[in-house]
């Protein structure tokens, strides 16, 4: 397909790519080729990265090794960001579909509703839903989802109202196909580009949205994340800077790929930049 | 006479990766003063392309490779930019296709004429306003006062139009470039602004490079035609020498394409058998922009709509933009809900059902749409796209592509095409779809809502006569919705004529092109551009498009 | 003002007002599933007490009462303005907020303004520097801040421009046990605002910067630019005169929509510089389950999401002539 | 009767101590950081720490406490005890006035005891349990009727514990919604000026003050700076003269006290004697086993966590009372770190690797990694753990829930075993919803009798003898498992002086403390 021909070819895209598909690498098989458990105190606290050959990155106040806390910390963060993703389309999409497609007073109850969550200040609501469901990475996960899904929702709205009225879409009704059909066969496949664009932005700002909590002590505290890292590190900054400088620069690259790869996506898949309406 | 301006040896060289090397070569033509010369081609063509080199619009991609186009004494295109920027609205200015798009929608129209005049002139404020506004007086602006704080989008498309062009010759050019400037406008609009640049162009004596795409506009206002084709110029003379006595295949092929604004004589069916579809006292009516506090406006888009259409039989539905037309297409096909009225369906009152027992009728009544890049679902092959309505009404799968490929054989693609994607299909070819889709119902009623109004000419052509071939082999009773006279001229056996909703004339087609009643009716076709043009069948014309065919 | 524009904001007050409503009722809700009660954590704070000072304590807060009895009293208290008393500070809700409002609009509304001013600036020199450095370093630059975490970059700049420079204060509004008037004030919480403001606005910045650029880009390519060029105007006079304005839109609405992310981020800022905000108040109400303070900042900066939201539509109406404020 | 006489009549300023090589100079002004930002500063009703830290240098006791837990004079100059232990005569100051001008007598002390106190101060609720009548035979004089000789009586009289409040703006009102609570008027070397929620309490120097020549310096700022590591910043930038114990995180603390100008001192918290331990739920699970609290008491290698989070500040904990704490019993058995023992202990109950949950307790960093470690120790005798994290409302709700199997707490001692350890291991304290109590459900009968037994008992000789047989048997127990003896270094400029003279440290160190200019 065109799509992934385009994608190959822009430059910028496939570094975000190969970036992103490094930190997948080491997520999903970092745990087993790195030998050190994240949380195991294993040297003296506050070793200096680069002076141990054992452990490259040195040592976190506990004297754990901060190698493993990235390596852990990868899994976490993209778990958590594609978890929180999909939870929010699964929400999202259907929300902004049936209001889009069915318009009238089902477009507006839908549309109040996701108005009610646009309003409250997203992070403020995260903060309140993980302290209150407690820490963990399941209530980590729904809160992020939780304030994320209201601009899918309004996308597939979006996208649902100027489709609904396209023509390949009134020539199924009038193929006396079901209203469930069209939603799921005739427009759906077609409004999947910006939303797949819109979902890799939304990886990378649920990864941002973790790290925000744990760096506010709201991290699950069975699991080693990045947030966590740089919150634990936050009051040795003037000590062990580089205790919070890694991680913070592991996020940023992680992030920054996403972004890359979804301005990619979006330059292959949005019919605006590409010229025709995608194909 | 001098030429005012001199397109020599003119090509330009579209950047790698492009379809073909340039988008024109070895260009040569003049423009005289005072005359107007009418650029002709289909889209692709390159016949815009001169203009953006004189307006310095190319985009960078695109250069000027070899040749000059020269405009008193100076190459345009290697002319230092400040001083082509003076030329530019001053003495050489240019007008645009959509009026809707080219004018700055967040300035107000003054600012925007009076632009032209701080651009190029040391005018004070006072003076400028008192220019502009005689400017809106000029061209024939009602309210010109008011106009001068509108918004473009307070205006209609005509009077854009006509704000286009009083900035264009604001500072009466020697030279007006209009690109396509009537193509997006209605045809009684198209009648008044040609006449405004014909009589404004008498008035100032300015030269007119007028590009557009229908030979009507051509005979109705051209001095001198270019007939372009794939970047080349192939054909260049006098009007009537050129539509009358064309010489290069290509043109040929266009003229005879362009329906001849006659009917032909068609047999007055009688009808035995009742009526396949009736629509009685069909009502619907648009209210936009109401909210808690504000009234909303109404806009009666079917009032009171009433018509038969029998089996083998054409019927056209003709009107402008708002008339109505579209709606009342839907309304028949249930893709809206009509607020009053009946649909009879074979005899079967089909208004007032739900959609479930909708279903058994929704196979009867079909519809072919307009945009065929839009009516095919991009995500879906060929087979699937045909086979999913049999599909849907209770055909098993392996029938409903069998009689998929079937169709496709009938509407003339090849069988291949089952497993292909829209994409790979071009714009007639993909009608042809839309067309086997909607018959694969076997449908009694077909209703094509402006099925042909986005091919390019000569493709139009093809898909009336396979409609054509279609509703005689199948006995279809076809409701033909179009917005182009000539069109409706040749395909339909009666024509109903839609104004704000209402059907103010309806007959057999001979009668209302030769004899309208109506004075909408005669206005519309009194507005049909080149209307002199093709109008009866001369022997010798015929012959020329005969070979052409072949 | 016309009657009809009006009419128009009285509608969207009225229709806001419904929705903060039920906002209220909502996080009513949710805050009680929350574990412990404030009574708990005033107590726990001191370190030993009773089941009769707790039992004091819920009294005193009306927690004793039925919870519909609570919601019932809460939201006719709210309509009529009162968001009720803050359990630990025993002052009204309202007060407090209103208190450390100004710090927060103060924060937000300067970072607002310098991530607009900013990002527009940036955009619009990436946007005429196509493809050339000028837009490769500002694009970069963009998508940097972008992918950054807000904290992150605060806890960088703070150790960097404050610890290790010593150019600026690092926490608070302003210099503590200085009372300092007229200008020198204005001075000392200016400078205390460059670190927090700039950080909060970094990440805006970086995303007004891309949507200028992207609209500035697209503008440009619509037709109306074509007239403008062809009446012989000046590249910079197209640009200043008809691109910018029509590619400033989009960002309008996009900045609109990001004031609830604003005050989001501030929580951030506000933590680690200290700064005496809502945002703050909001995180410390949570973990005092102080529910009338942390329901009453959720309101007052949800209103404030509304009314943002309303200015942001006037003024886009005010921007773009073919919005009629009735729709 | 004979009276013993306990204090001194002439000894006005307490703790006037002729170690200090120089004069005290007079002026300035000194920033303290107050975290977190106290509820209210009414010390009567919130105790608070940091209503306690702020306000007892508004408000003032009957007396003050020196680091041996020795009473000194304050309010009250003197102070008799009858011979059988049961009545308390008490001599006010004379000329002792409020911030407002208003006279202080033994009415304010009779108010502020039997009324004010007895209703909203849960702690000296219990005390005042032992206490039949409170009279004031003249405006210098109360006398305390007690049912039975108290033992712990003495040590009530700091002014966490028994501030004096002014009767005249408090009697007959609700004392929650009194508008002095906003604007509190206490006796004390300060008056309030000023607190901008959010950002920082004023107090100043009063001039009225009843010790004369105190205090030395005229203001006084409490900044609140919710940021760790932004305190930190402040005060090595200047902007902060004093952290009290606890208000930066332990990791800090070596690189502040090393920082030129930087002095630091563990002391001023002896009356508290900060106790830390883990909740070990008594009731059900693992920890119901005392093999099993015993191999946790084993597991844990509290060294290592003495010197890397706390910097090797505090001490070990042996058993139920601190050592600071009167009748403390030095001789008790020591768990030292051996895993291998534990591990042992639980092959010997058969322990099925059942998972317990860890609760972290939120009150910050150290204690956030303090969790992390011990978690660390329990998984590597074997024992599954899996990390609880909650914050402070939860926290609090599910000890007083009994809803955890192993957390964290640490608590007060006051000085005396009856005031702040038997509460945690006497069965008849087993009482859902509170977390102070005996959460663990602990119940051992001979304990119970043992610890009431003495906290009656007279003189002190017969206590100490129950109080040591009430801690051999505790420690063989473990229904909690011990951590440490919590020091908080508080960390000042050294410009200031004499900063913490009294067993409650910067609770009242300002009235005395002076800047060397």
């Amino acid at each position: 397909m065109n799509v992934i021909k385009s994608l190959t070819q822009n430059k910028v895209a496939m570094v975000g790519f190969g970036i992103l598909f490094m930190f997948v690498v080491i997520a999903l098989f970092g745990p087993y080729l790195y030998d050190g458990s994240p949380w195991r105190m294993v040297q003296r606290p506050f070793l200096p990265p680069f002076q141990n050959s054992n452990y490259i990155l040195g040592t976190d106040t506990l004297g754990r090794d901060v190698l493993a806390g990235l390596i852990y910390g990868a899994r976490i963060s993209l778990l958590v960001g594609l978890v929180s993703t999909t939870i929010a389309l699964l929400i999202g999409i259907p929300l902004g579909a049936y209001a889009g497609y069915y318009g009238g007073w089902v477009d507006e109850v839908l549309m109040r509703f996701t108005e009610i969550f646009q309003t409250v200040p997203s992070f403020a609501l995260a903060v309140v839903l993980v302290a209150i469901f407690e820490p963990s990475v399941y209530s980590i996960t729904g809160a992020i989802a939780i304030v994320s899904w209201p601009p899918v929702a309004r996308l597939v709205r979006g996208e649902f109202l100027s489709l609904r009225s396209q023509e390949y879409v009134l020539a199924a009704k009038l193929n006396g196909q079901t209203n469930r059909n069209i939603i799921m066969r005739e427009i759906l496949p077609n409004s999947l580009s910006p939303i797949i664009v819109l979902a890799s932005l939304m990886v990378a700002s649920a990864i941002l949205l973790e790290s925000s909590l744990s760096f506010l002590g709201l991290g699950d505290p069975e699991i080693m994340s990045w947030g966590y890292m740089i919150g634990a590190a936050k009051t040795v900054i003037r000590q062990a800077w580089w205790l919070s400088f890694i991680p913070g620069i592991a996020i940023a690259i992680t992030v920054l790929s996403l972004n890359l790869l979804g301005e990619g996506l979006n330059e292959a898949l949005n019919p605006k930049l590409s010229g025709k309406r995608e194909s | 006479m001098k030429p005012l301006l001199h397109v020599e040896n003119l090509s330009i060289r579209l950047p790698k990766g492009a379809d073909r090397e340039f988008a024109i070569r070895n260009v040569n033509y003049e423009l005289m003063p005072g005359e107007l010369l009418c650029v002709v081609g289909e889209s692709g063509s390159g016949k815009s392309m001169t203009a953006n080199a004189v307006m310095g619009l190319l985009p960078k991609v695109i250069e000027v490779d070899s040749g000059a186009v020269t405009f008193d004494g100076f190459d345009l295109t290697s002319l230092e930019e400040r001083r082509a920027r003076a030329l530019r609205g001053n003495r050489i200015s240019m007008i645009f296709q959509e009026p809707m798009t080219a004018l700055n929608p967040l300035m107000r129209v003054e600012d925007q004429i009076s632009e032209v005049f701080l651009i190029h002139t040391a005018m004070s404020a006072t003076e400028r306003h008192d220019r502009t506004l005689a400017l809106l007086e000029d061209v024939g602006l009602p309210d010109p006062k008011k106009m001068l704080r509108a918004y473009p989008h307070q205006l209609s498309g005509g009077q854009r139009q006509r704000v286009m062009i009083a900035m264009a010759l604001a500072l009466e050019p020697a030279v007006l470039i209009a690109d396509e400037p009537t193509t997006a406008l209605d045809v009684t609009t198209q009648a008044q602004i040609l006449k405004l640049i014909k009589e404004l162009q008498h008035k100032h004596n300015t030269a007119v490079m007028f590009i557009t795409h229908d030979f009507g506009v051509v005979a109705e206002i051209a001095d001198r035609v270019v007939v372009m084709e794939k970047g080349e110029m192939v054909e260049l003379g006098k009007r009537d020498e050129v539509l009358n006595h064309p010489q290069h295949p290509y043109t040929k092929k266009l003229i005879a394409a362009v329906p001849p604004l006659v009917s032909p004589q068609r047999e007055v069916s009688v009808h035995q058998e009742a009526p396949i579809l009736q629509v009685k006292n069909l009502c619907k009516t648009y209210t936009t922009g109401g909210s808690w506090f504000t009234k909303a406006r109404i806009v009666k888009a079917a009032d009171d709509v009433n018509f038969e259409l029998h089996r083998g039989e054409t019927l056209g539905l003709v009107g402008e933009s708002g008339s109505g037309k579209s709606t009342v297409s839907r309304c028949v096909v249930r893709l809206l809900e009509a607020d009053s009225g009946q649909i009879l369906l074979a005899g079967n009152e089909i208004q007032s059902l739900n959609s479930k027992q909708l279903m058994p009728f929704r196979k009867r009544i079909q519809m072919v749409f307009q945009d065929p890049y839009a009516s095919l679902n991009p995500r879906k092959t060929i087979g699937q796209i045909i086979a999913d309505g049999p599909i849907a009404q209770g055909m098993p799968a392996t029938d409903a592509l069998a009689k998929a490929a079937e169709l496709l054989e009938l509407v003339e693609l090849p069988k291949t095409a089952l497993d292909r994607y829209p994409h790979e299909f071009s714009g007639g070819q993909r009608q042809r779809i839309g067309i086997a889709r909607a018959l694969a119902h076997d449908p009694e009623v077909l209703v094509a809502d402006e099925a042909i109004s986005a091919l390019d000419v000569s493709v139009q052509a093809q898909i009336l006569e396979l409609i054509d071939v279609l509703k005689k082999r199948l006995n279809l009773a076809v409701l033909f919705v179009v917005h182009d006279l000539r069109v409706a001229a040749q395909v339909c056996d009666r024509v109903i004529v839609m104004e704000k909703g209402k059907i103010v004339e309806m007959g057999e087609t001979s009668q209302v092109f030769e004899a309208p009643i109506h004075e909408y009716t005669k206005s519309l076709i009194a507005s049909i551009p080149g209307a002199h043009w093709r109008s009866g069948v001369e022997d010798n014309q015929s012959i020329e498009i005969m070979e052409a065919q072949v | 003002m016309s009657v009809q524009t009006l009419l128009y904001i009285g509608g969207r007050l009225v229709k806001g007002a419904a929705v903060l409503l039920v906002i209220a009722i909502f996080n009513f809700f949710l805050i009680r599933m929350a574990p412990g009660d404030p009574a708990q954590v005033l107590a726990g704070e001191a370190g030993a007490t009773d089941a009769i000072f707790l039992q004091q304590l819920r009294e005193q807060f009306g927690l004793d009462q039925p919870l519909y009895y609570q919601l019932w009293i809460y939201v006719s208290n709210l309509m009529q303005f009162d968001m009720g008393i803050t359990y630990r500070q025993q002052m009204p809700v309202f007060d407090l907020i209103m208190d450390r409002m100004p710090a927060t609009l103060l924060l937000t509304g300067a970072a607002f303004l310098l991530s607009l001013l900013l990002g527009i600036l940036a955009g619009v020199v990436a946007a005429a520097k196509h493809r050339k450095w000028a837009d490769s370093a500002i694009t970069v630059a963009a998508l940097i801040f972008y992918a950054t975490p807000l904290f992150w970059l605060a806890m960088m700049a703070a150790l960097f421009f404050s610890v290790y420079l010593e150019w600026l204060p690092s926490f608070g509004m302003q210099t503590v046990g200085q009372d300092l008037t007229g200008w020198q004030k204005v001075t000392d919480i200016a400078l205390h605002l460059i670190l927090p403001a700039s950080t909060l606005g970094l990440f805006f910045t970086a995303v007004y910067a891309r949507m200028m650029r992207t609209s500035m880009i697209e503008t440009s390519r619509l037709d109306f630019v074509k007239t403008a060029k062809a009446k012989g105007m000046k590249p910079s006079r197209v640009t200043t005169h008809h691109i910018l304005r029509n590619a400033l839109l989009p960002v309008v609405t996009l900045a609109g929509l990001q004031a609830g992310q604003l005050i989001g981020g501030a929580v951030l800022t506000e933590t680690v510089f200290a700064w005496p905000g809502i945002g703050r108040l909001m995180f410390e109400a949570l973990f005092q389950r102080d529910y009338n303070l942390l329901l009453g900042v959720f309101f007052v900066s949800s209103a404030m999401v509304v009314i943002f939201n309303l200015i942001t539509d006037v003024i886009y109406c005010v921007v773009d002539p073919r919005i009629e404020l009735s729709k | 009767m004979k009276k013993i006489i306990m204090g001194a009549v002439i000894a006005c300023l307490p703790f006037t101590s002729s170690a200090y090589a120089e004069d005290p100079q007079e002026g300035g002004t000194i920033n303290v950081v107050v975290q977190p930002e106290p509820p209210s500063l009414m010390i009567g009703m919130y105790s608070n720490a940091t209503t306690q830290q702020v306000g007892g240098n508004i408000f003032e006791g009957l007396m003050r406490y020196d680091k041996d837990l020795n009473p000194h004079p304050l309010l009250a100059t003197a102070w008799e005890n009858s011979e059988d232990g049961k009545t308390w005569t008490f001599h006010l100051k004379e000329g002792v006035v409020w911030h407002d001008g208003k006279p202080f007598t033994s009415a304010d002390v009779v108010f502020s005891i039997d009324k004010l106190l007895r209703e909203t101060n849960a702690r000296l609720r219990g005390s005042l349990a032992f206490v039949d009548s409170i009279t004031a035979p003249d405006d210098y004089t109360v006398v305390f009727q007690l049912n039975q000789p108290f033992g712990p009586f003495i040590r009530l009289f700091e002014v966490g514990t028994t501030p004096m409040l002014p009767k005249h703006i408090y009697a007959g009102t609700d004392y929650k919604l009194n508008p002095a609570n906003h604007h509190p008027i206490g006796t004390g070397p300060f008056v309030f000026k000023e607190w901008k929620k959010g950002s920082f309490i004023h107090l100043a120097k009063n001039e009225n003050y009843h010790v004369k020549g105190l205090p030395h310096i005229d203001e006084l700022y409490w900044h609140v700076i919710p940021d760790a590591a932004s305190r930190s910043v402040a005060f090595e930038t200047g902007k902060i003269d004093v952290l009290p114990g606890g208000s930066v995180e332990n990791f800090d603390v070596p690189r502040l006290t090393e920082l030129d100008n930087a002095c630091v001192t563990t002391d001023g918290w002896e009356f508290f004697s900060p106790h830390a331990w883990l909740w070990l739920n008594n009731r059900q699970g693992p920890t119901s086993d005392k093999r099993f609290r015993q191999a946790v008491m084993y597991s844990m290698d509290r060294e290592f966590a003495k010197s890397v989070l706390w910097n090797d500040y505090g001490k070990i904990a042996k058993g139920p009372v601190g050592s600071k704490t009167k009748f403390y019993d030095d001789s008790l058995p020591n768990y030292e770190y051996n895993p291998e023992k534990a591990k042992a202990l639980l092959a010997e109950m058969g322990y099925d690797g059942t998972p317990v949950r860890l609760m972290a307790m939120p009150y910050g960093e150290t204690w956030q990694r303090w969790t992390e470690v011990i978690k660390q120790n329990l998984e590597e005798v074997g024992i599954k753990t899996q990390i609880v994290s909650t914050d402070v409302a939860g926290w609090n709700q599910k000890i007083g829930d009994w809803d955890y199997d192993i957390s964290f707490t640490y608590l007060y001692q006051y000085g005396d075993p009856a005031l702040g350890v038997s509460r945690t291991y006497l069965s008849n304290n087993i009482a859902k919803g509170s977390p102070w109590n005996n959460a663990e459900g602990y119940v051992n009968k001979q304990v119970d009798q043992w610890f009431n037994e003495a906290a009656v008992a007279f003189p002190d000789a017969k206590r100490a003898e129950l109080y040591s047989k009430a801690q051999h048997q505790i420690v063989e127990d473990v229904p909690v498992a011990w951590l440490m003896e919590l020091e908080f270094p508080t960390i000042y400029n050294c410009k200031v002086q004499n900063l913490v003279d009294s067993a409650i440290g910067v609770n009242d160190a300002f009235g005395t403390a002076w800047i060397k200019q």
